[in-house]
């Protein structure tokens, strides 16, 4: 079994649950590729805490490098929570006002 | 009384916009999360007008007789009075958009159940 | 003094007001709507730069004639200087901004007369509603003018997915406006603790109150503000978390509809981009949070928009994370990339028009948006798939079209602002971008054409060409000669880099 | 004193409109924290929005509500 089988395989775990639509070519390659850009992009992204601290910057990296791998299909996760139910629009939309808020309240203050 | 009424109406405005996002976010009943959503209005218009007023002021009326330094002293802030008005109506207009909506999908749907008809 | 600043938004009201009383007369209002919409990017080229003051009340410093019979108590202080009138104010930039906005407002509403069957009043009147807001929300100086028109926006948004008639239009629409009624109040509190504190609704005066000491700009209360007007942006233009919500509002309406709607959503975000900037811009704090989200925005809209399988949702995923890259701009806070953003901005709502009315075209012909059941289009018409095509290319920015300038500019300013890593994301996103527009073209335009595809309409109205046409031109002559969008960007730019509004 | 107890109704009529299981009684009770906000403007020195208020807040929204439920359907799932 080739590596391609098994990246098939676990997209059909993982979709066993949800959703009937086959597994064609296309959506193999979208998932990995979706998977490739979250993964890298948001490696790329922590780069920048070295304005904060370089060796937060290697930790996290490496913390966020480790976790990704562990979790591996993180795409399916990340499609299933973004969804169309208004609950979870709705559970996400809120918990983004905590974030701004409490962001702003107490990082201005304390930075 | 220990609280001042400026204060005290700020607390009401902010208690009505929690009970608001809670009925919003946690009741399943469209009818009950546009009431909700109603509160939020009505809690963030009562928190303007808190702000636009003034212990032992007067209303913002300028009477015949009243000296200017006067009035400007003590009457109350009038520009977020002006700002509620505008406000009331366009959330009663966005309540009715969103009753006629909920109508329409009853009867497409035959239920007004977040969970039933806005799931995904 | 200006009378032209105040037409340019009273022109769209009268023009929806006006055509939904011509109900039911489908020739005349094919013919009114043409001509009345012609006024909307004509208007703009016309009017000359300045400030328009509501009533005619202008700040008694303009007014010495007023002022002079004033005590010094008033005429000595800040009182001085500040709008007593709702203020529009004019500039290079708005001219282009409200040209790009009337542009294609008139291309999706002459594409929707002649798309449509029975071309009904009603929708002409949300579209022309919804330009009127968002100009007003570009041009407006007074912060509680822009909540009002910010919602009448939502309103006609709302509107105009409703008209469609795609099946789950209204689930749709009822959680847009459930969410908008929770975001919206809370951009409300936001504007109302910065009245509080300043006792302002002008930006310019509330600016002036924080850069001369008469409030303190380290007040908590105003830090509040700050975070709750940004929640109001990121709902306005459909930043995370409201990026599902907005893609599938995007999906439900017209393929033109979907062509304005993101228009709006871009135009919203610059405007209360340049907002929150220019009123916020001493605390380092809250250009990060800009960057965070724009750079979420990007990762978020663009990963998901690969597995998207529906055309139009992938297409409104893709709008999402294109807005990634004007936040980005904005929030580098250097006047190079102020710029690029705004420039950014102007083309990507060009090109995501361009491909919305591309997409479209299928949709008419076939009503299948599924890109699983889609395929052989090319043999159809081959000069729509070219000029879908070269959008395409143009949203991965492929020189010489115009979003390849402005991908230049943002990544030439992420480096000169220190921050190389965005660049990075940023050429891979546009990489990643460009095989998502490929993977689409390729099912609609390439495969063979599945056996139970039928095509209902053959005819291409003349009208979707046409419109498409003069986009396509337009981000060409963009992209040969960026000088020509740039330099009126780049006063609003300056200032806003300099803290100096 | 009489500010005070305006607002207490305020909030338990909230509270209370969200609690009913009959909804028409709930778009009923809605009318009561608008009625008690729109006396609340007349103490805060606001007679003029108190006006549109006591319309708008206590009779017409309620009514809007009244009509949602009489086309729809009276008891919560």
């Amino acid at each position: 079994m080739n590596l391609y089988d098994l990246i098939v395989k676990k997209i059909k775990d993982i979709q066993a649950a949800g959703d009937e639509s086959p597994v064609t070519n296309i959506s193999t390659s979208s998932m990995l590729t979706a998977e490739i850009t979250l993964v890298s992009s948001i490696l790329v992204a922590l780069i920048m805490l070295r304005l904060v601290s370089k060796v937060l910057m290697i930790v996290a990296v490496l913390v966020v490098l480790f976790a990704a791998l562990t979790a591996m299909p993180l795409m399916p996760k990340f499609k299933k929570e973004q969804n169309d139910s208004l609950a979870s629009m709705m559970f996400y939309v809120v918990i983004a006002l905590a974030i701004v808020i409490t962001l702003f309240y107490w990082g201005n203050l304390n930075v | 009384m220990i609280i001042d009424v400026q204060l005290a109406s700020l607390f009401t405005a902010v208690a009505l916009i929690v009970i608001g996002i809670f009925a919003a976010v946690f009741l399943d009943n469209l009818i009950k999360k546009v009431i909700g959503l109603a509160f939020i209005g009505d809690g963030v218009n009562l928190f303007l007008i808190s702000m636009g007023y003034k212990a032992g002021g007067i209303v913002y009326i300028y009477l015949p007789g009243m000296a200017a330094d006067w009035f400007a002293q003590n009457a109350a802030y009038p520009l977020p009075f002006a700002l509620v008005l505008t406000s009331i109506v366009i959330g009663a207009s966005t309540m009715a958009v969103m009753l006629g909506i909920i109508i329409v999908l009853y009867k497409k749907r035959g239920s007004i159940s977040a969970s039933k008809i806005l799931g995904e | 003094m200006n009378l032209l600043i105040a037409l340019m938004v009273i022109v769209p009201i009268l023009c929806a007001l006006f055509l939904n009383l011509l109900h039911k007369r489908d020739r005349t209002i094919k013919v009114v709507t043409v001509l009345l919409a012609l006024a909307l990017p004509a208007l703009p080229l016309l009017a000359n730069y300045g400030l328009h003051y509501f009533g005619g009340y202008a700040p008694l410093v303009e007014n010495p004639t007023l002022s002079a019979n004033l005590p010094s108590m008033i005429t000595g202080t800040a009182l001085n200087t500040f709008h007593p009138a709702i203020t529009y104010s004019f500039q290079s930039a708005q001219q282009l901004f409200v040209f790009i906005l009337g542009l294609v407002a008139l291309l999706a509403i002459f594409v929707s007369l002649f798309e449509t069957r029975r071309p009904s009043g009603v929708y002409a009147y949300m579209m022309f509603m919804g330009v009127a807001a968002v100009t007003a929300v570009i041009l407006t100086d007074d912060i509680f003018n822009l909540y009002v028109f910010f919602e009448i926006a939502a309103l006609a948004t709302v509107g105009i997915v409703l008209v469609s008639n795609i099946k789950g239009n209204y689930e749709t629409a009822l959680k847009y406006m459930i969410m908008g009624s929770i975001a919206a109040p809370l951009l409300l509190l936001g504007i109302a603790l910065l009245l509080g504190v300043t006792g302002n609704v002008n930006i310019t005066d509330i600016i002036y109150s924080l850069k001369n000491g008469l409030v303190d700009p380290q007040n908590p209360v105003l830090l509040m503000a700050c975070g709750l007007i940004i929640f109001g942006w990121l709902y306005g233009s459909g930043l995370p978390p409201f990026h599902t919500i907005k893609s599938a509002i995007y999906s439900k309406a017209l393929p033109s509809g979907a062509a304005l709607i993101q228009t709006f959503s871009v135009f919203i975000f610059v405007a209360l981009g340049i907002i929150i900037l220019r009123i916020f811009s001493y605390l380092p704090f809250s250009q990060w949070v800009i960057l965070g989200v724009s750079l979420l925005a990007m990762i978020l809209g663009i990963t998901m928009a690969i597995l998207q399988t529906d055309l139009k949702r992938m297409i409104g995923f893709l709008a999402v994370g294109e807005l990634g890259y004007i936040g980005i701009g904005l929030g580098l806070s250097t006047a190079y990339g102020i710029t690029a953003g705004l420039f950014q901005a102007v083309n990507e709502a060009m090109i995501t028009a361009l491909l919305f009315l591309g997409f479209g075209v299928v949709l008419y012909q076939t009503g299948v948006s599924d890109t699983r059941k889609l395929g052989g289009m090319m043999v159809k018409n081959p000069l729509v798939a070219l000029m879908v095509l070269l959008a395409g290319f143009a949203m991965a920015g492929v020189p010489p079209l115009n979003a390849f300038q402005s991908k230049l500019m943002l990544i030439q300013g992420s480096i000169k602002a220190g921050l190389p890593e965005l660049g990075v994301i940023m050429i891979l996103l546009s990489i990643v971008t460009f095989m998502t527009f490929m993977k689409a073209f390729h099912a609609v335009y390439l495969r063979p054409q599945p056996v139970d595809l039928e095509i209902k309409n053959e005819k291409i109205p003349k009208a979707t060409l046409i419109a498409m046409l003069v986009l396509l031109g337009v981000c060409l002559i963009f992209g040969l000669f960026p000088q020509i969008a740039t330099s009126y960007l780049q006063p609003l730019a300056t200032s806003l880099a300099g803290g100096m509004l | 004193m009489i500010v005070y107890i305006l607002m207490i109704v305020t909030i338990l009529g909230a509270v209370l409109a969200l609690m009913q299981r009959d909804l028409l009684k709930a778009a009923i009770l809605t009318g009561v924290p608008g009625a008690s906000i729109a006396f609340l403007y007349q103490y805060l020195l606001a007679p003029d929005v108190a006006l549109t208020q006591a319309i708008v807040g206590s009779a017409i929204i309620p009514v809007f509500f009244a009509l949602a439920v009489y086309k729809t359907r009276r008891v919560e799932e």
